[in-house]
């Protein structure tokens, strides 16, 4: 609408124009006047018009190449086709594939457009070929299995040190995985080859990190950021309670029997007053010194093994109403008493 | 990963983030189990006329996943024990977002992300609508610009179909 | 109303031939007698138990049921059998009883005091040690022994005991054989010579409070003098031993140091007499989980409540266990008390009671009260 | 929808849990909240054997059979010596839920009970004196909460400004309830010395002897019901 307005204002081109414009609302104008001129047919108003409908112009696309299958041959390696892993390409996978969930008696949908194939990992990279000729690639690199290592017994006889650790492989940014530094050490506690108190100091010294009941000591170490770290943190460690063990410091000499691991029954009380009993029976009580008593051969006294035998598994094997009874037979055999009646 | 739960998961990061006061909870609120609201979670409501056009994956619903289809993130973040959940999940729904807005139009399935140690391959299917010169252009754009953000090689691998029409499963 | 007292009467014949045993004196109990009542006469139960011996929740039970009835059981005819058996010029022989709380031990001990007693033993009888040592009333009187440095005396406790000792051997006491050994001199002024019968001994104890321990120091050695040269056998019975051996005691000096058993002058006499250094003697303790308080009652066996030095004190002793109601037993008390109108209602009554109370004696009793 | 779920999951889980571990050593027993959480149309059970040998000979069990049963409470047993009377006497008795005190009370005051009867049979000399003692404690308890029981209660109703107490009829519930009450009552008056299980115990053998305090005011009831016998119209007027 500007634009008529600022025609208008321009002087004599405002008429024709106007005409013109005019005409070219009405329908067939130009025609109308042709023929005007020419037959003066009268002009119909052809309201109801069918319009020319627009017809969609269906581009065939020149770009879009066709299907890389169709030119595939026969014979061609498919590891040069499908090198590394891929996500699924219709037009590259040869196979008549379908996937896909539908009701009964149709077809699944195929393999175009289907991003249900898309989504699958798949192993189309590692066709057993392929893999053979990776295998051989890889040998090179590769050294022979010792013969003599045939077996576990042997291998834990040659290597009884056993190091274990983890990898983690996972889809992240970074590749570390903090759990990865966590190295176990596990050695037999056998293999050390300790004797009677470098045994006992070493166990005490790594505590419950060793199972008696595999008589396996376990160390292990995550205190270091890296494995190589943790790696030498545990072999320090077995070094050191290893030599730590074999030294002999004065303090030890002051273990008594009250840290009971083993009551000795010949270093105790209770021989001491089975000798005192025994010769005061015999009437021939005398004032004897430690290293005496150690020595007195009890097997002069009847019943004296037995008692020995219920009063050192009474105590070791802790207090329970069997021993207890044990003991019991026993000090009854020592006094000559009769033993207890079942009723 | 299924859309509709992906945003019940944002919503719900939403609202951790008003309620609990302190720090923001980022911690693995996604449940991948059969959602609790099994007969309409994740639906599509059928049209007067029936035509409105459902992929295979809009066709079936949440509990199928494992089932009928499969996930659209594959990483190890999910497992148990995994690392970087959150981080993983906000990233995948960032390159989501992008792939729809960069190649606008176009994306004619759900974006498939799938991570391998450091690599990020995203797959989708497109349509083919517009030059394959464009095409080429924003392919090297979207990798190299996510490479930058994520920093982390990313591949696109594009399938491409004429129109719509060729992944819709069915009409309801 | 005739006809019903009959019944009840012939009830009554009929339990009492199956529960009863008329055999009074201990020495005849034998293993036909297990699980059977006997009665103790009350002049006797009075001379024995007067200052204690019997627990208080008996003592209830023997007034309700108008007599002192005790079962006869196997612990106790054991020790009789073993004291029969033992040679009397060798060493004593400690016997241990243990067991369960509430398990008759003390009953046993008071069977075995009646056995004793029967038998002319000179007795020493402690009725509960966790009485001195344990149990502090508001006048507990305690000052720091005279004789021993660093002890303390239980003098009231002492003189307690003397008396008690005095009762339980009335009739030895008279005899005056018992003679000490050597003089003994309390102060400037008062001694007890040589020669003079231990019954003045035990009197002066009793009248001369302040010397009550050291009475009792002397009495005990005279005694075991008197043992090994047979002039009297004697029977030892110490309730609730361990005791003695718990590291601490409740008492408190008056300036609030804690005191320890082996500091108390009474301990140490004791502790003496059951050493096996004697013969012609019978020594027969109780260990109980109840002379120590709850956090030490985990075990009911002698190693554990005794600890490491009572059990080498000891060593070697025979242990004897008082263990719960055999089914014997516990039908024989079950009748016993229907008897004595304590418990009631229908026969299925007695197996729901013998498992809620896992045959134990002491809740057996209890649950019985209030039905 | 499923946010506010996962939301209330949420809260839940962080209230839910010191609560828990406080509750839980109580609820060990029972997974349910309390007896009073069952529908009306859940039966009482029946957990004495002489009912259960009852309910087969009636043949009654398939009635039941259907039906939805609440879970007997923990004193509910197929015991011996359980008896409906004296698990009512402890309840009464206890306080703060501690049934176990109460109980341990009640039972005490039996065996004082016992042991006095039993005192007073070996003094009696005669047999027939002797049968006259009654020594079941639980005896006793019926008798006494018998002679206890009152029969008739005064209401007070309001009519033209005034309060009357109108006399009425009680009904066995109400009226079992007041005999243990007044028992009780009249027991905590005791002097501070006295323990409760003495007093209860002689309070009972008074009772079951037609004497005593309790029986006094059941006496002193019925009186002033007979006295406001005027105002008995006012229950229905």
């Amino acid at each position: 609408m500007s634009i008529l307005i600022k025609r208008s204002k321009s002087g004599c081109f405002n008429s024709a124009c106007n005409v013109k414009l005019w005409r070219l609302n009405s329908t067939s104008a130009d025609s109308a006047l042709k023929k005007g001129e020419e037959e003066e047919e009268f002009r119909v108003l052809d309201i109801l018009k069918k319009r020319d409908k627009m017809q969609r112009r269906v581009v065939k696309r020149t770009d879009v190449q066709p299907d890389r299958i169709d030119r595939m041959a026969t014979n061609q390696n498919w590891g040069n086709v499908w090198p590394g892993p891929k996500t699924f390409h219709p037009s590259s996978v040869p196979l008549p594939i379908r996937q896909g969930y539908v009701p009964k008696g149709q077809a699944p949908p195929g393999k175009k457009a289907n991003a249900e194939l898309m989504k699958i990992p798949n192993f189309l990279h590692l066709t057993p070929p392929v893999i053979k000729s990776q295998c051989e690639a890889l040998k090179q690199f590769c050294t022979e299995w010792p013969n003599l290592l045939n077996s576990e017994e042997s291998i834990e006889k040659h290597y009884p040190l056993e190091i274990i650790s983890s990898d983690y492989c996972h889809a992240s940014p970074s590749i570390r995985n903090p759990l990865a530094r966590v190295v176990i050490l596990r050695v037999q506690l056998a293999d050390l080859k300790l004797d009677k108190h470098a045994t006992d100091k070493f166990k005490r010294l790594v505590g419950d990190r060793y199972d008696p009941k595999t008589d396996l000591v376990t160390i292990t170490a995550d205190r270091c950021p890296t494995k190589v770290q943790n790696l030498d943190y545990v072999n320090y460690l077995l070094t050191a309670c290893y030599h730590e063990s074999w030294n002999f410091e004065d303090w030890e000499k002051e273990k008594t029997e009250d840290d009971m691991e083993y009551y000795d029954w010949d270093n105790n009380a209770s021989k001491r007053s089975l000798i005192d009993w025994y010769l005061r029976v015999k009437n021939e009580l005398k004032i004897m010194n430690d290293e005496e008593y150690k020595a007195f051969d009890i097997s002069q006294i009847e019943n004296g093994a037995q008692y020995k035998a219920s009063v050192s598994k009474y105590m070791n094997e802790g207090e329970n109403p069997q021993t207890v009874q044990e003991y019991s037979i026993a000090v009854r055999k020592l006094f000559g008493l009769p033993q207890k009646k079942l009723v | 990963m299924n859309t509709s739960v992906a945003k019940l998961a944002q919503i719900s990061f939403r609202s951790i983030n008003f309620t609990v006061q302190g720090t923001p909870v980022l911690a693995s609120e996604l449940h991948t189990s059969a959602p609790l609201c099994r007969v309409v979670s994740g639906k599509y409501r059928i049209t007067k006329k029936r035509d409105k056009p459902l992929t295979y994956e809009m066709a079936n619903p949440p509990h199928y996943i494992a089932h009928r289809k499969s996930w659209n993130s594959w990483n190890t973040s999910s497992l148990k024990d995994g690392l970087r959940r959150s981080e993983t999940a906000v990233e995948d729904e960032f390159i989501r977002r992008f792939m729809t807005g960069t190649w606008h139009g176009l994306v004619c399935s759900e974006v498939i992300i799938k991570r391998q140690f450091n690599h990020i391959r995203v797959a989708a299917i497109m349509r083919r609508a517009v030059s394959p010169t464009k095409m080429y252009f924003l392919l090297g754009y979207t990798e190299e610009l996510l490479a930058n953000w994520l920093q982390c090689p990313v591949t696109l691998e594009l399938q491409t179909v004429d129109s719509f029409k060729d992944v819709v499963f069915k009409y309801i | 109303m005739f006809t019903r007292n009959w019944k009840h009467l012939c009830r009554r014949y009929s339990q009492a031939v199956t529960f009863r045993t008329s055999e009074i004196y201990p020495a005849q109990h034998n293993e036909n007698q297990i699980g059977l009542f006997y009665t103790i006469k009350p002049d006797l139960c009075k001379q024995l138990f007067n200052h204690g011996g019997l627990p208080k929740s008996f003592m209830k039970q023997t007034k309700t049921f108008t007599e002192t009835a005790i079962m006869v059981r196997q612990p106790a005819l054991d020790i009789m059998d073993c004291i029969r058996a033992s040679d009397m010029n060798k060493p004593v022989i400690r016997y241990v009883l243990y067991g369960e709380k509430g398990s008759g031990k003390s009953l046993t001990l008071a069977h075995l005091l009646h056995y004793a007693l029967e038998e002319g033993y000179l007795i020493l009888h402690v009725p509960w040690v966790s009485e001195w040592l344990r149990r502090t009333p508001r006048h507990k009187e305690m000052t720091n022994s005279q004789t021993k440095e660093g002890f303390v005396d239980l003098p009231l406790d002492a003189a307690e005991w003397l008396l008690h000792f005095k009762t339980q051997n009335q009739a030895l006491l008279k005899n005056c054989e018992l003679k000490i050994s050597k003089d003994y001199e309390w102060s400037k002024r008062e001694k007890t010579e040589a020669g003079s019968p231990i019954a003045a001994l035990v009197e002066h104890g009793i009248n001369r409070v302040k010397y009550a321990c050291d009475v009792i120091d002397a009495l005990l050695l005279e005694i075991k003098i008197l043992s090994n040269s047979k002039q009297c056998k004697t029977f030892v019975a110490i309730d609730g031993f361990n005791s003695f051996y718990y590291p601490m005691t409740r008492l408190n000096t008056p300036t609030k140091k804690k005191i320890k058993p082996e500091e108390v002058t009474l301990t140490n006499s004791f502790l003496e007499l059951t050493k096996n250094d004697w013969n012609n003697g019978v020594v027969v303790l109780t260990i109980d989980q109840l002379a120590v308080p709850d956090e030490n009652q985990e075990s009911f066996l002698p190693r554990y409540l005794l600890y490491k030095k009572g059990f080498e004190h000891l060593d070697p002793f025979v242990p004897i266990e008082v263990g719960r109601y055999t089914d014997k037993e516990f039908l024989s008390c079950a009748n016993y008390y229907r008897d004595r109108l304590w418990l009631r209602g229908p026969s299925d009554l007695e197996t729901e009671l013998k498992f809620t109370s896992a045959s134990n004696p002491y809740n057996f009793m209890l649950q019985c009260a209030p039905l | 929808m499923s946010n506010v779920l996962i939301f209330f999951y949420r809260r839940l889980k962080n209230s839910s849990f010191n609560s828990s571990t406080r509750t839980l050593s109580k609820l060990q027993i029972r997974n349910y909240a309390k007896a009073t959480s069952f529908p009306d149309y859940y039966q009482n059970p029946i957990f004495r054997k002489e009912d259960q040998v009852k309910l087969i000979a009636d043949s009654d069990l398939k009635n039941r059979a259907t039906v939805p049963v609440k879970p007997p409470t923990v004193s509910e047993t197929s015991s011996v010596y359980f008896d409906p009377l004296v698990n009512k006497v402890i309840n009464h008795v206890m306080e703060k839920g501690n049934k176990r005190l109460a109980r341990q009370l009640v039972e005490k005051a039996f065996e004082n009970i016992k042991r006095k009867q039993i005192e007073r049979y070996h003094l009696a000399s005669t047999p027939e004196e002797k049968a006259k003692i009654e020594l079941n404690p639980k005896d006793i308890l019926y008798k006494a909460v018998e002679n206890c029981k009152p029969l008739l209660q005064l209401q007070p109703i309001k009519r033209g400004g005034i309060t009357y107490q109108v006399p009425g009829p009680i009904t066995e519930k109400r009226s079992l309830f007041l005999a243990i009450k007044w028992l009780l009552e009249t027991t905590d008056e005791k002097e501070r010395t006295v323990h409760f299980p003495e007093q209860f115990a002689w309070e009972l053998l008074e009772a079951s002897n037609n004497t005593g305090k309790v029986v006094k005011r059941k006496q002193d009831l019925h009186r002033q019901c007979e006295a406001n016998r005027a105002y008995a119209h006012y229950r229905w007027q």
